[in-house]
């Protein structure tokens, strides 16, 4: 059972992975690739460290595996802010496809 | 007895915390410094004391029996170049008293000197080849915040060969431990001879040991690898400089001593490539200093010509050769850095290393011009100082083994080197004062501070280069039981092995 | 295979160190470092041999590994030179870009005054 | 309080790193916390906090199965040939008022269906976010300020 | 004006990032870590808060001058190898001392973890010596 | 371990491998120093992975530690990188 | 006899004190000390020239074979006697010509520190002995050439004559050095007495040859000869004492001393008489072109050296003996001509002999001394000269031309005996510009002593110079020399030579004005000659210094990088084709995929890094090798490592970045042919780093230590984690070096950034 979900977990983090690679090459714009990158990779990371967990089931193991998540949880998003706010002063272009932009409105 | 071959390292590492640690207080610090200095060169003489009979000191760190752990291993060569490095490290400090500006000696100026040592003593002492490795980085770290402290333009300038060039020495002598690791499965260099000895393979050991040769030859400043030096060594403060001068390219050479006797045994090609070298080094090296009209620089340049007699030495491979070898770098660490600090001393004084804006120093200076007239004829190869006896039993050496070209060339160059100190002399000590010189027209006075600082210093290096002439028997009676150890290795492999294999 | 591999890995690494650290720019030559200390680093680990085993730690309650470890003297080896040339390459870019500031170029072939 | 509280999630976190949860261990870890607690805050930090451990438990719920659900819609745009989204950069007027309240609001949206915090303004009133799906950049606003702003508030508060 | 969302994270992770270079730093004997990667953890927990604050926060953080932090580091490696030579035997041999605090809890200390806690001051002394250094650039050159 | 699982392990480790690649891609495309930010960030989260993974494969947890000091240090290298555009560098 | 050789030394060193204590008087105590040598020479004279041998020994360095070993025969007295003798009055003179002089006693101080070089010279009984001492005499010479150090010509010619003689010394070295091998000891009387064994050695011509060269550069053969004119540079008392009587001997003595054991050969003879009559010749005629007093007598002490070289090349008894002669007559007369020159510059201030005239009114005593020693130059029957040229014409009538040679160098030598002896005195009297009076007793005792010997030993050659020349000759020959000179002989054919000689030179006295211009332009000719090419020499030596030193030393670093790297290329293609090493691709592990695209990331990641035009980009790049080496050390069982790497590739690219901030953008500098070179040298390193590690990993010639880690970690260390407990204990002193360097590097960092010093003690 527990192998089974050890699988499971493997193959969604490792795909989503993947699939986060491919955005981060895919998509058109920096900010579109910060999509791809913080949300998708913090989930496939957390899965496959998921599965780390349930393989092993020890306290040695189950507590880092934790502590990766809580991690990532907690800096991914610092660190994507920190990342789009200096493009978007450096002037890093929007994808032409942009709807709106309220920050340049503002005057900012 | 456990606590004494570890001295040379220790002493030095806590003298340089102490003055990390008392930052804002320079009396301290120079205190701390001079007594650590005394305290090195005490030990050094009491190893070599022991040691000089021709029993070696081995010391296990940590208790580890070798091959497993690190062993320092005092032999006569090893105690030889200790007592060196103490002796330059005291002067040296004793001369900085004057000659260091008090804001480097805040910027940690005594820790890095301190460091320094520790990482040469280091290298003398170690016999494991990756602790070798790491004693070198301690030297070369403390050198390059040494070159570069200040901050001047040139320093920087000299500051960046040097580092880039010697860093892609350490990179191949890194790179060759790990060959020689997975070759041998071992570190510890009489383990190593062991070892290797036993091969079956001697070609590829040789092409390692041309990695060696690269990386210690570049330390040494060898023909064609020796760049870094004259780029560098003229740019730092005096006492740094003269301990540059004096030791650090002495570290390589006593490596290449250490492992083309001990580690591997060199066959014809490589002791013929070793001449080779030996004879491009010492005349192309003369011929830069022929060409310098600046005093450290001209001085810089010889040193590079020098160490082609060390390696000379190896390269004829006897041991008549190795002694004089040995003898003509303790002779050339005395001359050499007693130079250096007569070139400082002048710039101490008068601010200028140009021979050509200098003058009527022997006039303004007697006393002081003796000084410099014993070293430079001690370099040049006067009889009775040492130089001569270094020059005598290498070429001594040289014919014995019908090595005619190189030995040759080695008498040739010491003509050169006459010329060259004989320039100096004339330019900056007979030539009258330059009517435009920046030198002052009366003479220097001196405070007994100076007189202490930077004449002490001096006079001691003149006394032992006349000492070192007439006692070059004795002398080298001693590099030759060193010489003997190297050649026969089998008293170094029982004492770090005892039994001659892994326990 | 994998030895030939990193062989290659690492003749790469030093050839591309090596070409950096030719370049004219300062910038480039200490990248040019760092390539040369994972050349170096690299080395040691595939000369000491890649022996496939097991991380070189020995199970908590056992007196020796359960079976074939890595070598671990090498991977020490390694650590210690990782930290070197970390600090070499620390110093070196403090003293590359004081030298920036003190000589207002980053030109490495404009900085020979001291040579001969 | 709230060091205090912070100091026993310090020791809790170290029990679990050594992978030993015994007293001695939980005391050896609230000791470690106290003193990186007193390196850090000093003694100047004194206010009082309260543990909502039900709105919490709600809350993390909530926001774990939203980040499971955005990352998808993400990555199935990844794959798919064309591109479904309409990015832009929105602006939300803040509740929030603390630090806190306002990073933790922030993280929360960056982890959250399609959208992303880039900065918040000077005077700590506006978020910005970059959002791929704007359609209607009110009824985001309105979305974000009701869902996650709203429980987010009531956990911290 | 850095970020305040950084701000914020950066005082919650500094202690936590601390505490995790101590779990490092002493279970390296047993586990992968030790001095070094320990060190350069809590130096970047230093670094975070000089990154999301400023250096002079940091420094004041640190409360050690960190150039004397090195020098301690070093004086408790040297000093850890002397209690060797205080035993009579050579430099750095390691001594061991075990207590039993309760049946379960027995603490095993030893020169070596000494030696690796002065690796670590020695590390995070240096790291954040530089790269303050760096970051403060010629602003406050004396 | 059981075969299968240790097959699945090696599917994901080569599917990381790929990732690794991609998001490598991204770094030496750049265009903007911000790009090339983001995927060295993804790919520190990628290493992370590939130790997870490694350690399941082996049976030896020791990896997991080296993850939670990526995680931590690649956090704070980007933040510096970040800092540093915003200080105006030029590119 | 250690006494007298080594007293000059210490009376020297303690000649500055004594200075202080009585000023100029000291020169005047330090005249005892050569005094005490040739009054214990003197009370050795029955002695020795009977044939006793008076040694001294004190062992130095014994098992160098150096040991201070002397021995004083009939040769070493000879010269002994004329090195203290002569160095007595010298020192006398001294303390006249450089009267209220300030640096007079360091002028004393350098004459007796050359005596007692000179002395040790011809008395040492060691080869290496006689080498120190050899080399002495070329420095403290140096230092008396040098003496009016002010002027350019003074350091010239200082500079000049050391290099000659040291040159010619190391090829006396290198000489010693392999007669010392086929002896088999430096001890001279040892090696005089092996002369089979040194005459059929293989080396003999080679050992020959560089004993020559030593003998002849010290004693002025051409074409080494051209320093010696210009060594006029120094004092007179200096040109007295070392260019005539003494240091230019030094050769002469060796040679003499060597001719038993090198000697006698066809070579020997060839050679040294070759060289003797052209040196004579040279001398001689070059003589006539001089009109300064000094210049004349050097080039006579030039041809002089000539004659005696070539005497000794024809080496039989009699030559050996007319040699003798010949030196002793020389020292004396030339000795006083030098000093009487010394006292009329001193008193008139002028030197051009063509400028002087009248002065015997003036200067009488000296004015007679000069005549007695110009007629004994000159060869009048009756003078010491006389005897001796008698001596030389009956030996070289056996040798073909030689006797042509001798005799028009006789006429010459006439032309410079009236030039320097008589002329200044009994010509027409000419205004100088100081008025001429005799000098003070200092300065004449010197050449009236002379001159009575000389005088003496034309009237009364049986008294000592038998003796003495005959004890010389005899160690010289190597056999007993009876020696018995006569004034008069008869008339002979050698008679008939003198008298042609007198006549010829006479002939040149009277056309002596037109021969003047021909001298002149001989003299600018002779200036085409070695001095220039001294000069040539010493200019090209320093172009190809300077173009050697551009050449290597030019600055570029990436130039120096590129020669190492062709070293370390070259060295290893030389000794892997040497060794005939083969590739042994032993697979020994399987290669993964996630391996395959690691090792192709760190290839295409490092290339990247290479060839990125943006710095940030290079970084990036770099941080891409770094994990991907540390995902390499995940795959093969070291976290450790990994996470080391991982942490340190992070922090490093952090520090790049931070420290770029203040660089500027990459601009390609470089041509494409220079980035290519580059290429292909890196390329080609690169290339030896991948075969290093091929053989490396193809071979083992030992097991790995490590198992024993493994099996004591525990229990003796400890800890699990094998690689900490090296680190912390096993190698705990790498660490703690390696903690130093990290601890070096902060701080280094810290006070580089810190620390600025503007204008500081440095140069550019
Ligand atoms: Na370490
Ligand atoms: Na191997």
């Amino acid at each position: 059972m527990s192998e089974a979900i050890t699988a499971i977990l493997l193959l969604i983090g490792s795909v989503f992975m993947l699939l986060s690679a491919v955005g981060v090459v895919r998509m058109p714009d920096l900010f579109t690739r910060m999509h791809a990158a913080t949300k998708v990779g913090t989930v496939g990371v957390s899965s496959i460290v998921l599965a780390a967990a349930f393989y092993f089931q020890d306290m040695k193991v189950v507590a880092p595996a934790l502590l990766i998540i809580v991690f990532f949880l907690a800096t991914a998003p610092v660190a994507a802010h920190m990342i789009g706010r200096a493009a978007y002063e450096f002037g890093v272009a929007l994808w032409k496809g942009t709807v709106i932009d309220e920050w340049k409105k503002q005057g900012k | 007895m456990n606590a004494l071959p570890a001295l040379p390292i220790l002493l030095p590492l806590l003298t340089g915390i102490v003055c990390i640690l008392m930052r804002g207080n320079l009396p301290a610090q120079r205190m701390a410094s001079i007594a650590g200095c005394l305290l090195q060169l005490v030990v050094a003489v009491v190893l070599m004391v022991r040691v000089g009979g021709g029993t070696l000191i081995v010391a296990q760190m940590g208790d580890w029996a070798a091959p497993y752990g690190i062993t320092l291993v005092v032999d006569v060569l090893s105690a030889i170049m200790l007592v060196m490095s103490g002796l330059l490290g005291l002067l040296s400090a004793v001369y900085g008293l004057v000659t260091m500006d008090e804001r480097r000696e805040r910027h940690y100026y005594h820790a890095f000197f301190q460091i320094l040592l520790m990482g040469v003593n280091g290298s003398f002492l170690t016999g494991d080849l990756f602790n070798l490795y790491v004693w070198f980085e301690v030297m070369l770290m403390a050198s390059f915040v040494l070159l570069a402290l200040g901050g001047e333009r040139p320093q920087l300038e000299g500051a960046i060969k040097y580092v880039a060039l010697n860093f892609l020495a350490s990179a191949l002598f890194l790179a060759a431990v790990g060959i020689l690791y997975g070759l041998t499965g071992t570190l510890n260099m009489a383990d190593l001879a062991l070892v290797l000895r036993g091969s079956e393979d001697p070609g590829l050991i040789t092409t390692v040991s041309m990695l060696f040769l690269v990386a210690f030859g570049i330390k040494a400043a060898i023909f064609p690898l020796f760049f870094w030096l004259p780029a560098s060594y003229h740019t730092p403060p005096a006492p740094v400089s003269a301990i540059f001068a004096g030791l650090l390219t002495k570290v390589g050479v006593y490596a290449l001593l250490r492992m083309f006797t001990l580690v591997f045994t060199p066959d014809t090609f490589t002791l013929q490539l070793i001449l080779m070298l030996a004879a491009f080094t010492m005349v192309t090296g003369v011929l830069g200093a022929a060409a310098q009209m600046n005093f450290r620089r001209l001085l810089a340049f010889h040193i590079i010509s020098q160490i082609g007699y060390m390696i000379m030495g190896l390269g004829l491979f006897t041991q008549t050769a190795i002694a004089a070898a040995i003898f003509y770098m303790v002779h050339n660490i005395i001359a050499k850095t007693n130079l250096f600090l007569i070139a400082g001393i002048v710039s101490h004084k008068t601010g200028i290393h140009d021979l050509k804006q200098m003058g009527g120093l022997f006039k303004a200076q007697p006393l002081f011009s003796v000084g410099f007239l014993i070293a430079a004829m001690a370099l040049a190869g006067l009889p009775p100082l040492s130089g001569f006896f270094g020059k005598w039993s290498l070429a001594q050496s040289g014919f014995a083994v019908e090595r005619y070209a190189v030995t040759a060339i080695a008498l040739g160059v010491g003509l050169l080197t006459l010329f060259s100190m004989t320039k100096i002399w004339n330019e900056a000590f007979w030539k009258p004062r330059p009517a435009d010189s920046p030198l002052p027209a009366t003479p220097w006075t001196w405070t007994t501070r100076e007189r202490i600082a930077l004449m002490g210093p001096v006079a001691l290096l003149a006394a032992c280069s006349v000492a070192l002439g007439l006692g070059a028997g004795w002398a080298l009676d001693l590099c030759g039981t060193a010489a003997t150890q190297l050649l026969n290795p089998a008293a170094y492999l029982e004492a770090v092995l005892p039994g001659g294999a892994r326990p | 295979m994998t030895e030939l591999m990193l062989a290659i890995a690492i003749g790469v690494l030093y050839a591309s160190g090596l070409y950096l650290m030719m370049r004219r720019s300062i910038a480039r030559f200490i990248i040019g470092l760092a390539l040369l200390s994972h050349g170096a680093n690299l080395l040691i680990f595939t000369a000491g041999g890649l022996s496939g085993g097991r991380a070189p730690i020995i199970p908590e309650g056992s007196d020796a590994p359960a079976g074939l470890i890595a070598d671990p003297l090498p991977q020490a080896l390694i650590l210690t030179a990782i930290v070197i040339s970390f600090a070499l390459l620390a110093f070196a870019l403090v003293l590359l870009l004081r030298t920036h500031q003190e000589t207002e170029t980053d030109d490495m072939e404009k900085l020979r005054s001291t040579d001969a | 309080m709230k060091p205090f509280f912070y100091n026993l999630v310090l020791a809790f976190l170290w029990a679990l790193l050594t992978g030993e949860i015994s007293l001695g261990n939980l005391f050896a870890g609230f000791v470690l916390g106290y003193v990186i607690l007193g390196l850090l805050f000093g003694a100047r930090e004194k206010s009082s906090y309260f543990l909502k451990v039900g709105q919490v438990i709600r809350f993390v719920v909530l926001f774990l199965k939203e980040m499971v659900v955005s990352s998808a819609r993400v990555a199935y745009d990844v794959i798919t040939p064309t591109y479904y989204m309409r990015p832009g950069v929105v602006a939300i007027p803040l509740d929030a008022k603390t630090d806190a309240e306002i990073a933790l609001l922030a993280n929360v949206i960056t982890l959250t269906p399609g959208t992303l915090s880039l900065d918040v303004s000077e005077d700590r009133r506006t978020l910005y976010i970059h959002a791929m799906f704007v359609h209607d950049p009110d009824a985001l606003r309105r979305e974000i300020k009701e869902g996650l702003e709203k429980q987010l508030l009531e956990v911290m508060r | 004006m850095t970020s305040l969302i950084l701000r914020t994270a950066a005082r919650y992770l500094f202690p936590l990032i601390l505490l995790f270079s101590i779990y490092v730093l002493f279970r390296g004997h047993n586990d992968p870590g030790g001095g070094f990667v320990g060190g350069l953890a809590a130096a970047s927990a230093y670094v975070l808060y000089a990154l999301a604050f400023d250096v002079k926060a940091a420094r004041g953080l640190l409360r050690v001058d960190s150039a004397r932090l090195t020098a301690w580091g070093l004086l408790l490696a040297l000093l850890s190898g002397l209690a060797g030579l205080a035993a009579g035997r050579p430099f750095l041999t390691a001594r061991w001392g075990k207590w039993t605090i309760t049946e379960t809890w027995i603490v095993k200390a030893g020169t070596p973890l000494l030696f690796d806690v002065g690796v670590y001051l020695v590390v995070l002394g240096v790291t954040v010596t530089i790269l303050f250094a760096l970051a403060e650039g010629e602003d406050e050159a004396s | 371990m059981t075969s299968w699982l240790d097959r699945v392990a090696q599917i994901s480790m080569v599917i990381l491998a790929v990732a690794l690649v991609l998001a490598f891609y991204r770094v030496l495309r750049g265009p903007s120093l911000p790009d090339r930010i983001v995927a060295l960030d993804l790919i520190a989260s990628v290493v992370v992975g590939m130790l997870t993974i490694h350690s399941i494969r082996s049976g030896d947890y020791v990896y997991l530690t080296a993850g939670i000091a990526l995680a931590l240090i690649a956090f704070i290298g980007t933040v510096a990188l970040a800092l540093f555009i915003r200080r105006g560098a030029p590119q | 006899m250690l006494a007298m050789v080594f007293s000059g030394f210490v009376v020297a060193a303690l000649l500055p004190w004594l200075h202080r204590r009585i000023g100029d008087k000291a020169s005047l105590v330090a005249a005892l000390c050569p005094l005490a040598a040739t009054l214990w020479l003197a009370s050795g004279f029955v002695g020795v020239t009977s044939g006793d041998v008076i040694t001294a020994y004190l062992p130095w360095m014994p098992t160098l074979g150096l040991d201070l070993a002397f021995r004083l025969d009939g040769l070493s007295l000879l010269f002994a006697l004329m090195i203290s003798g002569i160095g007595t009055l010298v020192v006398l003179y001294t303390h006249g010509y450089l009267h209220g002089d300030p640096r007079q006693h360091r002028f004393v101080m350098y004459t007796l520190m050359f005596m007692a070089s000179m002395l040790g010279v011809v008395t040492a009984d060691n080869l290496i002995l006689l080498f120190i001492f050899w080399e002495l005499t070329s420095f403290t010479s140096f230092l008396l050439i040098g003496f009016n150090h002010d002027e350019e010509a003074s350091r010239r010619a200082a500079l000049q004559a050391m290099l000659v003689t040291v040159m010619g010394g190391l090829f006396l070295l290198a000489g010693v050095l392999l007669i010392g091998r086929a002896v088999g000891t430096f001890s001279l009387s040892a090696v005089v007495a092996s002369r089979d064994l040194l005459v059929d050695h293989p080396h003999y011509p080679v050992m020959l040859g560089l004993v020559l060269v030593g003998a002849f550069t010290k004693s002025a053969q051409a074409p080494f000869h051209f320093w010696l004119p210009n060594a006029m540079a120094a004092p007179t008392p200096a040109s007295a004492y070392l260019h005539s009587s003494t240091m230019v001997k030094a050769g002469v003595y060796l040679l003499a001393r060597l001719h038993p054991a090198l000697g006698g050969t066809e070579a020997w003879t060839l050679t040294l008489t070759g060289f003797g009559a052209l040196t004579l010749l040279t001398g001689a005629v070059m003589a006539a072109g001089q009109v300064y007093l000094k210049r004349l007598l050097a080039y006579t002490t030039v041809a002089a050296l000539g004659a005696l070289v070539m005497l000794l090349g024809i080496g039989t008894e009699a030559a050996v003996e007319a040699a003798m002669v010949f030196l002793m007559a020389h020292a004396c007369y030339k000795a006083a001509l030098f000093l009487v020159a010394g006292s009329i510059d001193h008193e008139t201030g002028e030197k051009n002999v063509t400028k002087l005239g009248g002065l015997f009114r003036y200067m009488p005593i000296t004015g007679a001394t000069a005549l007695v020693a110009a007629l004994s130059m000159a060869g009048v029957p009756s003078a010491f000269g006389f005897i001796s040229k008698e001596l030389q014409y009956a030996v070289l009538f056996q040798h073909g031309w030689l006797p042509v040679v001798a005799v028009v160098s006789g006429a010459f030598f006439l032309l410079v005996a009236v030039q320097t002896g008589i002329r200044p005195f009994w010509a027409r009297y000419r205004e100088t510009p100081k008025h001429a009076h005799e000098p003070p007793w200092t300065m004449t005792l010197g050449p009236v002593l002379l001159g009575v010997i000389t005088v003496a030993g034309g009237l009364f050659p049986g008294w000592t110079a038998d003796a003495l020349a005959g004890a010389a000759a005899s160690a010289t020959a190597f056999a007993p020399v009876d020696m018995h000179l006569h004034v008069w002989h008869g008339f002979n054919r050698e008679l008939m030579a003198s008298l042609a000689t007198l006549a010829l030179g006479g002939i040149v006295v009277l056309v002596s004005p037109r021969l003047a211009g021909l001298g002149n332009r001989m003299a600018g000719l002779a200036r085409l000659g070695p001095d220039r090419g001294y000069d040539g020499a010493l200019r090209g030596l320093l172009s190809l210094a300077k173009w050697q030193t551009k050449a290597l030393q030019s600055g570029s670093l990436r130039r120096y990088l590129m020669i190492i790297l062709l070293t370390v290329i070259a060295l290893f293609a030389v000794s892997f084709a040497r060794s005939e090493l083969s590739l042994q691709l032993r697979d020994r592990t399987p290669l993964t995929l996630p391996m395959f695209i690691l090792c192709a990331l760190i290839v295409v990641a490092s290339i990247a890094a290479a060839v990125s035009a943006s710095r940030l980009g290079a970084v990036a790049a770099m941080g891409v090798v770094g994990f991907s080496i540390a995902l390499v050390f995940v795959l093969f069982g070291a976290p450790d490592l990994a996470m080391t790497q991982l942490v340190i590739e992070t922090l490093s690219v952090v520090l790049l970045v931070s420290a770029f901030y203040y660089l500027p953008a990459f601009t390609r500098r470089s041509t494409w042919r220079g980035r290519a070179r580059d290429l292909l040298v890196s390329i080609f390193a690169g290339v030896v780093m991948t075969l290093l590690v091929l053989l490396a990993t193809g071979v083992s010639v030992g097991e790995p230590i490590s198992d024993y880690f493994a099996a004591t970690s525990v229990p003796l260390g400890h800890g699990r984690n094998i690689v900490n407990v090296i680190l912390v204990d096993y190698r705990a002193l790498d660490t703690l070096g390696e903690i130093t360097v990290l601890a070096v590097a902060g701080l280094g960092a810290l006070a580089l950034l810190k620390l600025r010093t503007k204008n500081g003690g440095g140069e550019s």
